[in-house]
């Protein structure tokens, strides 16, 4: 309805390859990242960015990483939240074992310490499919919350089983207040968001779908199933170990091992499949939905006056996200952001219906 | 009485003193003035590749010097065959800048079609697109002696044609360079002795009676006519205009070829048939020229699209569309409007004709144009009410389709508008249109005795059209001059304006009417497959085909309320009301111009078509109420077969000349 | 089923100057056992340079399982395979695929979550040589090579005049289509050899008539040597240049269409039943 | 020698427990080719019903029988399950059948978070117990052989020989009954099932059922002896390292890998977990069945697959 795509012709494949190829989409785009950067900081209040559209961000961020491996390569893992773990306390070790290691270097090293195990782990994907890749990730879950608990080493030898950090920083900006920590968060999933973009626009990208959409046909043009499928566990990982660092360091600064349970890990494969399933629109628009569908039905019952236990509010969650995976599944295997493709469609041949 | 009507009284043409006076010294003008900018794009491997007006040069001059080291001399005819393809346009440059003579054909004319044009227009060399065409120059080489060279623009499939005649364009454009190197100034040296008056092109008339005949137009004929378009809209270097349709018609010639190398703006090429409605999309012209009928199709798409759409959306739609019927005209032509109209009209603007012109590619549209036909008063208006400056002009073939333009803000429905700038019209006696001006055609080729025949002792063009000016000074058509004929009581019967008037209804596609010399009116009709197939369809009615559809009882009727609504229109008119349909027929198969029924523009053959069909002409006016008819049909492939029915024929009412209302 | 028209169409194509070269490809008593079921049984025969090599036989006959062999997705228990003159050892299909050996399945094995354009994108995957660092930033080298094989593969897709689909979706389109694209998608590899699966298999005879005018094209304009399963054998008979006869993964018959016509054992297994 | 033993017994209890899981993951797996992650769920739903059932039914029809009590709840919870059964199948698996397997399979994650959620709604989340009368002290045996004899916990005995009667009667059905064999035929070819004249919904429902009635005992085994709460769910993850090692299709392979994982779990945690820093009962069974997947996809009983292009 909104878009006049009249005269938006391409005369260069960088045109015809950009992103988003349409003047309104980039109007759009432009727009909200304005509003990301420059409205929500005035308007925001402390509550919001911190309940809200911190962990939104970080949990849109470790979707992101489990998408590129879920979505776009058809590996399923079950262990994200061990990726998280092993890129938060890799990055802790290297913050207190080395003087003077920067926020985004830790958060880099963490990032690539995920990478590794992720890799590791992804070995077994190379001889098994499916359910049985499934076991093996969540045999990294199970391992890696043992490993973080029972092994000082890890914790610095921590009593309590818990640590921290404090005095955040980046480039000399201290991060001790919610904006400065939310627009941190916001840098660093807008720049890992394009990366992601481009890595699955360019021809690895293309191997990692070849592969989840036929992996025989796929190794037939010459796409070695080895180098796609772990390069998909390594990306998906250091994506996620970032996410980890994130949660842990910016958005909790103290935590222990149950921080990234195998519920995170489930989690973030529901934000996937109901935000979309090979999408980046998708790891945001369920990292959404799965932050704020909780916080809004904490408040229906002050809004409706029912008086409604937070532990009934719990479980109500548990129920709708598990009948919205089977509705998801079963009616749009692509979810959210497929509907959301659907609309713009729509609005792109309006009035026409198709 | 004779009523003379002209615009610029003051200047005799179109040329002025900046020496810009053929086609070849606009090309280089543009390659010196403004060689960065955009000449012609073109769809192809995905992307719109961009030529400029220095490419552009650069190529034409290859192209020109090529065929001069093949032979090709001032005046040798050279064809060009194929789709809107800009090495195609190229060729018609080069061939220009020689001094030769493009002789534009019809692409999709069979070859035996084009046997005529090539003797008739003597042609040394021919242009054409790929291995389609090729083929078919190939097959018909042996009749045609004087064709040297077919020069082929598309290599694909080619690899094994052995044949001398064959030559492909980037061979010759490598040669053409070679031969550029050697002699830098033989090219300008040609542009030079190209003078005003040399013909410029020659296009063939579809020839609705007798042979086509090839029309020669000078660089001063098209050059005026171009720009006093380009006067007369304002049109600037930065139009974009999709060229798809027919090279060969004078239409595109005029839209396409000369506007654009005169005033030095963008021809857009499409990739193919099937993307014309997505090129369409991308490129959002700025000016836009086609017949009614591709207007027509477009609308008929637009409805069958929307009567797919939900409930709501499909009433919002037909809302909104009602507004500009009311005010839509006002508004377009800057008179006061109430204001709850002037609110509903832009809540219209955003939700529905801004979204409809962005589906349709008309967004971008400053002016558009339409001619060839007449143009049905709905869908004329449909296309001003969502905002499309559509405009309609007149002329023919023999005077560079340059001859009335509606100017902005004075559009009717019923007439084509003003005598444009340098143009003189006048009628004849009999109703006759006579035009003077500089677009007018030199010669026939080889047809003094035709050229005699059309241009008459003051230098008139006698256009064979019937028409008049209104009280603005408006002209006004009604029919082609002789087929105006009286009925046995002498009342007036001009079957093309009755014709039209069916036609305009969306469920018939073609009409033929008779009724000269005869008591009552009478009309075959043709039924629009698509549009009545549809409506069969939600009526939950079967049918195997267009003749099984034309054939049903309901089909009928829907048909005869049709006649019957054009009667009560005709009855209003005290010079038609003796014309009104007493009896007609939907005819068992479509009219088509591959059995010579219409012209490649699908104009109707009267005449052939009441030879062809006498049996079932004489039972409309004997008054049989059926008629067994057997008919050779040409099918796409080439084959011939025969269709046979037994046509019910049908009554319909007629008013009495006062009792009729207006109704379409 | 009439069968002129592709006839017509194949030889105005195949037309004069085919050349063969020398035997690139050396099957030699192959045995293919899937558990205790033999698919193949000591099966040999070659494949010359350039040439239109088809591999007939009634269904189950082994054909798939030849081509299988031959690009690696299985592999023989027994006999040996030359490819220009060298034993091939445990050879992957991705290894196939980089020796220049691509194919088409029987049934379309194309990505159904990826564009046209996407699909015959990872065609040309072999040839991509960017790191993930580039084209996480697609930037500089990443995008010039995008863009490079990009024109290649629009090349492609004007070569099987597909344009007006370039950007849907492959689920979307019909079946024919999705047979185009997906040779398509072998032809942006440049491949030396091209394996086809029944490439007509399901066709009506105007797409026949394309699918064969490409195929010739294929072989002529670019020399690829085609080795190709079909089982209308009015085009078989029509545009290879040798054929062999597979029946119970045995081989019955090898040599040119009329020597294959009219080999008794061959009649009596496959034409004589099924024609 | 005797602590070993001891060990050894103790594994081979929680063993013949997790083999009743991993039995209604096989019999699933069999029928529909659906990995069933919410079997974990099953259990805690069947088992919080069964809790909640026997003490609501007393307070409801005014009976004081303990015995009473358990039996109707029993018969109730077992209702339940066969409703929820019909359910699954009716809602989503007849709306996903022909889909790929993991896409069933997050289906089913699914349905474990629905179920966790609807349980815990209807029943409450606090810790139940649910009392059969299972013997709670210790037994002593081969006092004979060892000084002190091997301590061994009635309670588990009980368990395993009920577990053991279950897997009786489980292979009795699908021996001797004709939809048992019905169900068996699904699993080698859905045609051939369906000419057998039993609709293949109708067997999905079956043996959904038949996998609640092992999610019901289970959950009454594991409840009577730690208490029905929420991580009851989690328990039946380790269930599924048994399937990978036994193989997914191989009801055999459900018991004997229940009782490789639970023997190995117990004396690797004795034995190895000291130098490791204990604990490794978490992840042992996971990395055993990872390292049995590179070494043999397919399980110890399981059928070989073949990728055929």
């Amino acid at each position: 309805m909104l878009y006049r795509e009249n005269g938006q012709f391409k005369t260069s494949y960088a045109a015809d390859q950009q992103i988003f190829p349409i003047l309104q989409d980039r109007w759009a785009i432009g727009l909200l990242l304005l509003a990301a950067f420059v409205a929500m900081p005035m308007l925001g209040s402390e509550y919001f960015f911190r309940a809200i559209l911190i962990p939104f961000l970080i949990l849109a961020l470790a979707a992101l990483g489990l998408n590129i491996l879920v979505g776009y390569c058809g590996q399923i893992s079950l262990g994200t939240g061990a990726f998280m773990a092993v890129g938060a306390y890799a990055a802790y070790n290297f913050m207190v074992r080395i003087d003077g290691m920067p926020l985004i270097g830790a958060m880099l090293l963490g990032g690539l310490s995920a990478t590794v195990i992720g890799v590791l782990f992804g070995i077994p994907s190379l001889r098994i499919k499916g359910l049985y890749l499934a076991v093996a990730t969540l045999a990294a879950q199970f391992f890696t919350d043992w490993a973080f608990l029972r092994i000082g080493w890890f914790t610095n030898n921590s009593t309590s089983g818990s640590v921290s950090v404090g005095n955040l920083s980046v480039f000399g900006i201290a991060l001790d207040s919610p904006v400065s920590k939310y627009l941190f968060c916001l840098s660093v999933v807008c720049v890992f968001a394009l990366m992601a973009k481009n890595l699955t626009r360019s021809a690895i990208g293309r191997q990692w779908m070849a592969i989840r959409d036929m992996d025989v046909a796929a190794a037939v043009i010459g796409i070695r199933p080895v180098y796609a499928k772990l390069t998909a566990f390594a990306v998906s990982s250091f994506i996620v170990g970032v996410a980890g660092v994130l949660w842990a360091f910016v958005h909790l600064g103290a935590w222990e091992p149950a921080a990234f349970s195998i519920d995170r890990s489930f989690q973030l494969l529901f934000m996937v499949i109901i935000g979309g399933l090979g999408s980046i629109s998708g790891a945001f628009l369920g990292a959404a939905f799965m932050v704020l569908l909780p916080v809004v039905l904490d408040q229906m019952p002050h809004w409706l006056g029912i008086p409604i236990s937070t532990a009934t509010v719990s479980h109500l969650v548990h129920m709708i996200f598990g009948a919205l995976i089977v509705f998801f599944l079963i009616v749009e295997p692509h979810g959210l952001a497929k509907l959301w493709s659907v609309g713009k469609q729509k609005m792109r041949l309006w009035p026409f219906p198709h | 009485m004779s009523d003379n009507h002209r615009r610029d009284a003051g200047q005799a043409g179109g040329l002025d003193a900046s020496g810009l006076d053929t086609f070849p010294r606009y090309l280089m003008h543009h390659a010196r003035q403004r060689p960065q900018r955009p000449a012609m794009r073109e769809k192809k491997y995905g992307i719109w590749q961009t030529y400029d007006w220095g490419q552009v040069a650069e190529n034409v001059r290859a192209i020109a010097c090529g065929l001069a080291q093949l032979g090709f001399r001032r005046g040798d005819r050279l064809a060009v065959v194929g789709d809107n393809r800009p090495r195609l346009y190229w060729s018609v440059m080069a061939c220009q800048c020689l001094g030769g003579i493009p002789v534009m054909m019809y692409q999709d004319a069979v070859a035996q079609e084009m046997i005529y044009v090539l003797q008739d227009a003597e042609v040394k060399f021919a242009v054409v697109e790929d291995q389609e065409q090729v083929d078919k120059m190939l097959e018909i080489a042996g009749e045609a002696p004087l064709l040297q060279h077919v020069i082929y623009d598309d290599p694909r499939g080619m690899r094994h044609y052995g044949q001398s005649l064959l030559l492909g364009l980037d061979a010759l454009q490598e040669t053409g360079r070679a031969h550029e190197r050697a002699q830098p100034d033989f090219l300008d040296g040609e542009i030079a002795k190209g003078a005003p008056d040399d013909i410029s092109v020659m296009l063939y008339t579809s020839g609705t009676t007798g042979k086509p005949k090839g029309v020669c137009q000078t660089h001063e004929a098209f050059i005026s006519a171009a720009r006093g378009a380009i006067q007369f809209d304002g049109l600037t270097e930065g139009e974009d205009i999709l060229s798809y349709l027919p090279m060969a018609w004078v239409g595109d010639h005029l839209f396409s070829f000369a506007q654009a190398t005169v005033a030095g703006f963008t021809i857009n090429c499409p990739e193919s048939g099937e993307t014309v409605m997505t090129d369409l999309r991308e490129i959002g012209p700025t000016y836009y020229f086609a017949p009614p009928r591709v207007f027509e199709n477009l609308l008929t798409q637009v409805m069958i699209r929307m009567e797919d759409a939900g409930a709501l959306k499909r009433g919002m739609f037909h809302h909104f569309m009602d507004v500009p019927r009311r005010c839509g005209a006002d508004i377009l032509d800057g008179k006061p409007v109430s204001g709850g109209d002037r609110f509903q009209y832009w809540l219209g603007k955003l939700l529905v004709y801004g979204p409809l012109k962005n589906v349709l590619g008309m967004s971008r549209i400053r002016v558009a144009y339409t001619a060839g036909a007449a143009i049905g008063p709905d869908l004329f208006r449909f296309y001003r009410s969502i905002g499309i400056n559509l405009k309609q002009l007149y002329g023919q073939t023999e005077t560079c389709a340059y001859v009335c333009l509606q100017p902005d803000g004075q559009i009717k429905l019923d007439s084509v508008g003003k005598p444009a700038p340098f143009v003189e019209v006048k009628l004849a006696d009999n109703g006759e249109i006579l035009v003077k001006g500089p677009m007018l055609l030199k010669a026939y080729y080889k047809r003094p005795d035709a050229t005699a025949e059309s241009i008459n002792a003051d230098g008139y063009f006698m256009t064979g059209d019937a028409g008049y000016f209104d009280e603005d000074g408006h002209l006004k058509i009604i029919d082609r001059a002789k087929d105006v004929g009286k009925m046995a009581d002498g009342s007036m019967f001009a079957p093309n304006y009755i014709e039209n008037k069916l036609k305009f209804f969306q469920h018939i596609k073609e009409a033929v009417t008779f009724g000269s010399g005869r008591d009552f009116a009478t009309a075959f009709i043709n039924i629009d497959l698509e549009a009545v197939g549809n409506w069969a369809e939600k009526k939950g009615m079967a049918y195997s085909g267009y003749t099984d559809l034309a054939s049903q009882d309901a089909v009928y009727a829907l048909i005869r309320d049709c006649v019957e609504k054009v009667n009560a229109d005709l009855a209003a008119d005290p010079k038609m009301s003796g014309a009104q349909i007493k009896r007609f027929l939907v005819l068992h198969k479509e009219l088509d111009a591959d059995d010579g029924e219409l012209t490649r523009t699908r104009k109707v053959r009267r005449n052939f078509i009441a030879e062809k069909y006498a049996v079932l002409v004489d039972a409309m006016f004997e008054g049989r109420a059926r008629q067994f008819i057997e008919t050779q049909v040409t099918y796409e492939d080439g084959r011939v077969g025969k269709v046979s029915a037994d046509l019910r024929i049908e009554e319909a009412k007629t008013f009495a000349p006062q009792a009729g209302q207006r109704a379409a | 089923m009439d069968m002129n028209d592709i006839n017509s169409a194949a030889s105005a194509a195949a037309g004069p100057g085919r050349r063969f070269g020398e035997v690139i490809l050396d099957l030699q008593n192959i045995s293919l056992r899937f558990g205790g079921v033999k698919a193949l049984t000591d099966i040999s025969f070659n494949v010359r340079e350039h040439e239109i090599r088809s591999i007939i036989g009634p269904n189950g006959a082994g054909k798939s399982s030849m081509l299988n062999v031959i690009n690696g997705v299985y592999h023989p228990q027994e006999g040996k395979i030359l490819h220009h003159g060298q034993e091939r050892k445990r050879l992957e299909p991705y290894m196939a695929a980089r020796q220049g050996i691509a194919r088409t399945f029987q049934n379309i094995a194309l990505f159904k979550g990826m564009s046209v354009l996407d699909n015959i994108m990872t065609g040309r995957n072999l040839k991509m040589k960017s790191n993930i660092l580039q084209m996480a930033l697609y930037w500089g080298a990443a995008q010039k090579e995008e863009i490079a094989h990009r024109e290649k593969v629009e090349e492609v897709i004007d070569f099987l005049e597909i344009q007006d689909v370039r950007k849907t979706p492959v689920g979307q389109l019909p079946y024919g289509l999705q047979k185009r694209v997906e040779l398509g998608r072998a032809l942006a590899a440049e491949p030396s050899m091209l394996l086809l699966d029944e490439p007509m298999a399901g066709m009506n005879v105007e797409e026949k008539q394309d699918m064969c005018r490409f195929i010739l094209d294929v072989n002529d304009q670019f020399g690829t040597t085609i080795v190709l399963i079909e089982h209308d054998m009015g085009v078989v008979m029509d545009i290879s240049d040798r054929v062999v006869v597979l029946d119970y993964g045995k081989k019955i018959g090898d040599g040119a269409p009329d020597e294959v016509r009219n080999n008794e054992d061959v009649i009596r297994a496959y034409l004589g039943t099924s024609h | 020698m005797g602590f070993f033993l001891e060990t050894l017994f103790g594994g081979l209890m929680a063993g013949m427990l997790y083999s009743l899981i991993a039995l209604g993951f096989v019999l699933i797996y069999k029928a529909s080719g659906v990995f069933n992650f919410a079997q974990g769920a099953m259990v805690l739903f069947a088992a919080l019903a069964m809790a909640r059932f026997a003490e609501w039914f007393p307070k409801w029809f005014g009976f004081e029988s303990l015995l009473l009590a358990n039996l109707l709840a029993f018969i109730a919870a077992m209702a339940l399950m066969v409703v929820l059964a019909w359910a699954i199948e009716r809602l989503c698996l007849s709306k996903l059948v022909n889909q790929e397997g993991i896409t069933l399979l997050m289906a089913t994650l699914g349905i474990a978070y629905f179920l966790d959620g609807f349980g815990q709604t209807l029943f409450g989340s606090d810790i139940y117990s649910i009392n059969v009368g299972m013997p709670k002290d210790p037994a002593f045996i081969l006092e004979g052989m060892f000084e002190g004899g091997v301590m061994v916990s009635k309670e588990d005995l009980v368990a395993a020989v009920i577990a053991a009667l279950l897997v009786v009667v489980l292979a009795l059905f699908f021996q001797k009954t004709k939809t048992g064999r019905a169900l068996r035929a699904v699993a080698d070819d859905h045609q051939a099932a369906q000419s057998i004249g039993i609709p293949l919904n109708k067997i999905w429902v079956i043996v959904w059922s038949v996998a609640g009635f092992a999610a019901l005992i289970a959950g009454i085994i594991w409840g009577s002896k730690l208490g029905v709460q929420f991580t009851l769910s989690l328990v039946a993850l380790k269930a599924l390292p048994v399937v990978i090692l036994g193989g997914l299709t191989s009801v055999p392979g459900a018991i004997i890998g229940g009782l490789i994982i639970g023997v190995g779990e117990k004396l690797s945690e004795i034995y190895i977990g000291p130098m490791l820093g204990g604990g490794i009962e978490i992840w042992f069974a996971y990395v055993l069945a990872l390292g049995f997947l590179l070494v043999r996809p397919q399980g110890l009983f399981g059928e070989k697959i073949i990728d055929r292009v």
